[in-house]
């Protein structure tokens, strides 16, 4: 039998290690899996590198953990946090390093590394500082980057419902980077607000099949706050 | 005392504008800012589709307070509401309709628009702290038209319609249209095109207000 | 308003011209547009190439506008017809272009089209004569061959539910490669078996949103024959 | 008169013996022919989620006719049932699957298989008629291992366990291990290894019938 389900956050995150790095779901603060980020001050590791859209949100979850040092490096399109500034304090003091990335070729570097991809070409950044240094070249008359997959250790997503397969499905703008994530990890770690029998999720609605998904911990997590 | 002969276009003006050039069944991302309002200034009986980066189609108006979804905002974090036949999806899908062409439309603000379509509205100067780009530049480069609303000058009175951006790029020539406070202007291979100016405005006291030549239309 | 419904399949293929690029979905008989490819023979339009994972099945769809002479060319990872030796036929006798493509780089290539994505490395197909000729590049200690999009001027695909703007579901195994064509069409006409009205469909279920369909067509298709 | 020592596997007992090799939880793809009965063998208390390149994963058992649902094949088309906790997807998620290494496993036939791995499984001559490729070199390059389920050798009595190819390749070394009908054999960085025997048979009538060198596994 599968059983994907772990109890506890700390189970959830059992054998994630120092340098890891670490793929984050969520769009503000939207499906972001705040408990299982959270989870990761309690197991002490550090020299992280996280990909996430934004630097977090609030004094939760990304930004606890950047005030308190895990981070080493941090791949982002926004990394703005609204009620902090504690990202912008460890860039002014060279404490951190950003990688700074379009939204969309973040999302598309990551879905590369899911699907086997280990490298693509996009118009986007073409001419502009982001893509400085990177291959350019020709096609249909137009100049593209050639930009790289970004594959994680660890995924940290947040689902609405799961089972013990994995399967996942999200709610409304919940959903975001989370099935992107999951595909782009060795390892993905999901936080659900409902657990499900195996068979009550109907299969044309899956949204992430459990095949992306190792661990599934059931968090009654309530509702995002803005 | 003020000489000037005009009046310059409200926020919601230059929104209505917009939205008045936007032809029913269009798809549409709108940035933060003056092009959020274009959404409630979209003539009626025109129905037009909604996208945001963030996994949206079909965005409605904004709820009441007592309606409000917290799983439900838009790109610029604001609570919206989904309007029938709106659909959900994963931030790759989300850009896919973007860089593959498949929005008729985004309408962006910007801190400069040079005069061969090069746009600059994401940093303010090369060494920017912290700078922050978010789906600007997958907009720029993906989405059929690139539209932007800005006021025609800076706060310190220096044209955004320019020769050649002096901030840094978010894409190159990529705009086609803009919509200023005192004008509308196509960007063209000839360069920058009035195609409207408000009443009271002359094109030379609009070439007084702008950084590279203003054209006007073939006849 | 927004009404992407057409009345007839005549109206559905309005302005189809010759020398077109249809992509067809449909894996076997499941989810195949029959009745829109049928619908070309009716519009005389020929010196077309054809993108489909078969070649058809049976005497139907596909199978016709071979036996008609239609087809330039056929792009395809499986050119085998259950019940027909229509295409071999034509292949032998030098009168239709083959290009074979491992199924899933077709899927992959569409996809990119219709991302915005003019070309990406795989590993598939290395080392094989369907890479020959292709440019060959080392990512993370394996080699890699360079795939470019595959756009269509028109996607032909099956849908199992839509409404008026065009949003569309599947069902079971009848999805396959219909989403990623619809992606990566000029125009994408899909037939449909139900048809909702706007609202009816859960936008979390939603596989196909709108924005990818221009023209649906609602046939009560029935059931595939296998 | 038949003086072989040994019977070989049937078809169905070399499906059993693959069966009985894939632990609990893992995500699979079966090719036609003999990998396509594995489903049906795998061992009491096991839970194997089974894919298929055409969108669906955790296939069950073949339906009774009267359970048929048309729309519910697999991609050998052949009718199929959906075990609780199964899904569905479109053709580029599927291969997302495939070529991401979500897979743990496939089970492939072969014309050929080499000592260094590499595999011919789609065509018989670089001539072929109409040939057809599939999702063969999708799953070859692309699932976390590669088994091949085949006859030790031709109807003519040639092996296809051979030093290299002289069909058309699948994929570059890319099968792990082999069941025939007459043995397992891993394929290693040493080449070929005998990891077990049919009943009756002795690595030197092994090799008669193998075109490369077998070694037996280190001590």
């Amino acid at each position: 039998m599968i059983d994907k389900t772990v109890e506890t956050v700390a189970g959830a995150l059992s054998g994630v290690a120092d340098g890891a790095t670490f793929l984050l779901g969520g769009f503000g603060a939207v499906g972001q899996a705040t408990h299982l980020i959270e989870g990761i001050l309690e197991t002490g590791i550090k020299d992280l590198t996280v990909v996430a859209n934004n630097a977090g949100y609030g004094q939760v979850g990304l930004a606890r953990l950047l005030k308190e040092g895990r981070i080493r490096k941090l791949i982002c399109s926004y990394p703005r946090i609204v009620g902090s500034t504690v990202f912008e304090e460890l860039y002014r003091a060279g404490r951190i390093e950003l990688e700074l990335v379009p939204q969309g070729t973040l999302a598309e570097r990551m879905r590369a590394a899911g699907a086997g991809v280990p490298a693509f070409y996009t118009p986007t950044g073409v001419g502009t500082r982001l893509a400085a240094g990177k291959e350019v070249r020709h096609f249909n008359g137009r100049d593209c980057v050639l930009e790289e997959a970004l594959s994680g250790d660890v995924a940290l997503i947040e689902a609405w419902k799961a089972d013990r397969w994995g399967n996942l499905t999200y709610r409304a703008a919940g959903r975001n980077f989370n099935p992107v994530c999951a595909m782009a990890a060795r390892m993905t770690i999901a936080q659900t607000q409902h657990l499900e029998p195996l068979g009550a999720l109907d299969p044309e609605t899956i949204v992430t099949p459990g095949i992306f998904v190792d661990r599934v911990v059931h968090i009654e997590y309530g509702s995002p706050r803005l | 005392m003020d000489t000037r002969t005009w009046t310059p276009l409200s926020r919601r003006e230059i929104a209505a504008r917009i939205a008045s050039d936007i032809p029913n069944g269009w798809y549409v991302n709108l940035g933060i800012g003056v092009p959020t309002l274009v959404a409630d200034e979209v003539p009626e009986g025109r129905e037009v589709v909604f996208h945001a980066e963030n996994g949206l189609l079909g965005i409605g108006p904004a709820p009441a307070d007592a309606d409000i979804d917290p799983w439900l905002i838009n790109a610029g974090k604001q609570y919206v509401t989904l309007h029938p036949g709106g659909s959900y999806f994963h931030h790759a899908d989300s850009f896919a309709m973007i860089r593959g062409g498949h929005l008729d439309l985004c309408v962006l603000g910007a801190y400069q628009v040079a005069e061969n379509g090069d746009i600059a509205n994401w940093a303010t100067s090369e060494n920017d702290t912290a700078p922050a780009v978010g789906g600007a530049m997958d907009l720029s480069v993906g989405t059929r038209r690139v539209w932007v609303a800005m006021n025609h000058l800076t706060r310190e009175g220096e044209p955004r319609l320019v020769r050649d951006c002096t901030y840094p790029l978010t894409a190159q020539a990529s705009v086609d249209r803009i919509y200023t406070d005192l004008a509308v202007i196509d960007v063209t291979p000839r360069g920058f095109v009035v195609a409207e100016m408000i009443a009271g405005m002359t094109l030379e006291q609009l070439q007084a207000l702008t950084g590279a030549t203003l054209h006007m239309p073939e006849a």
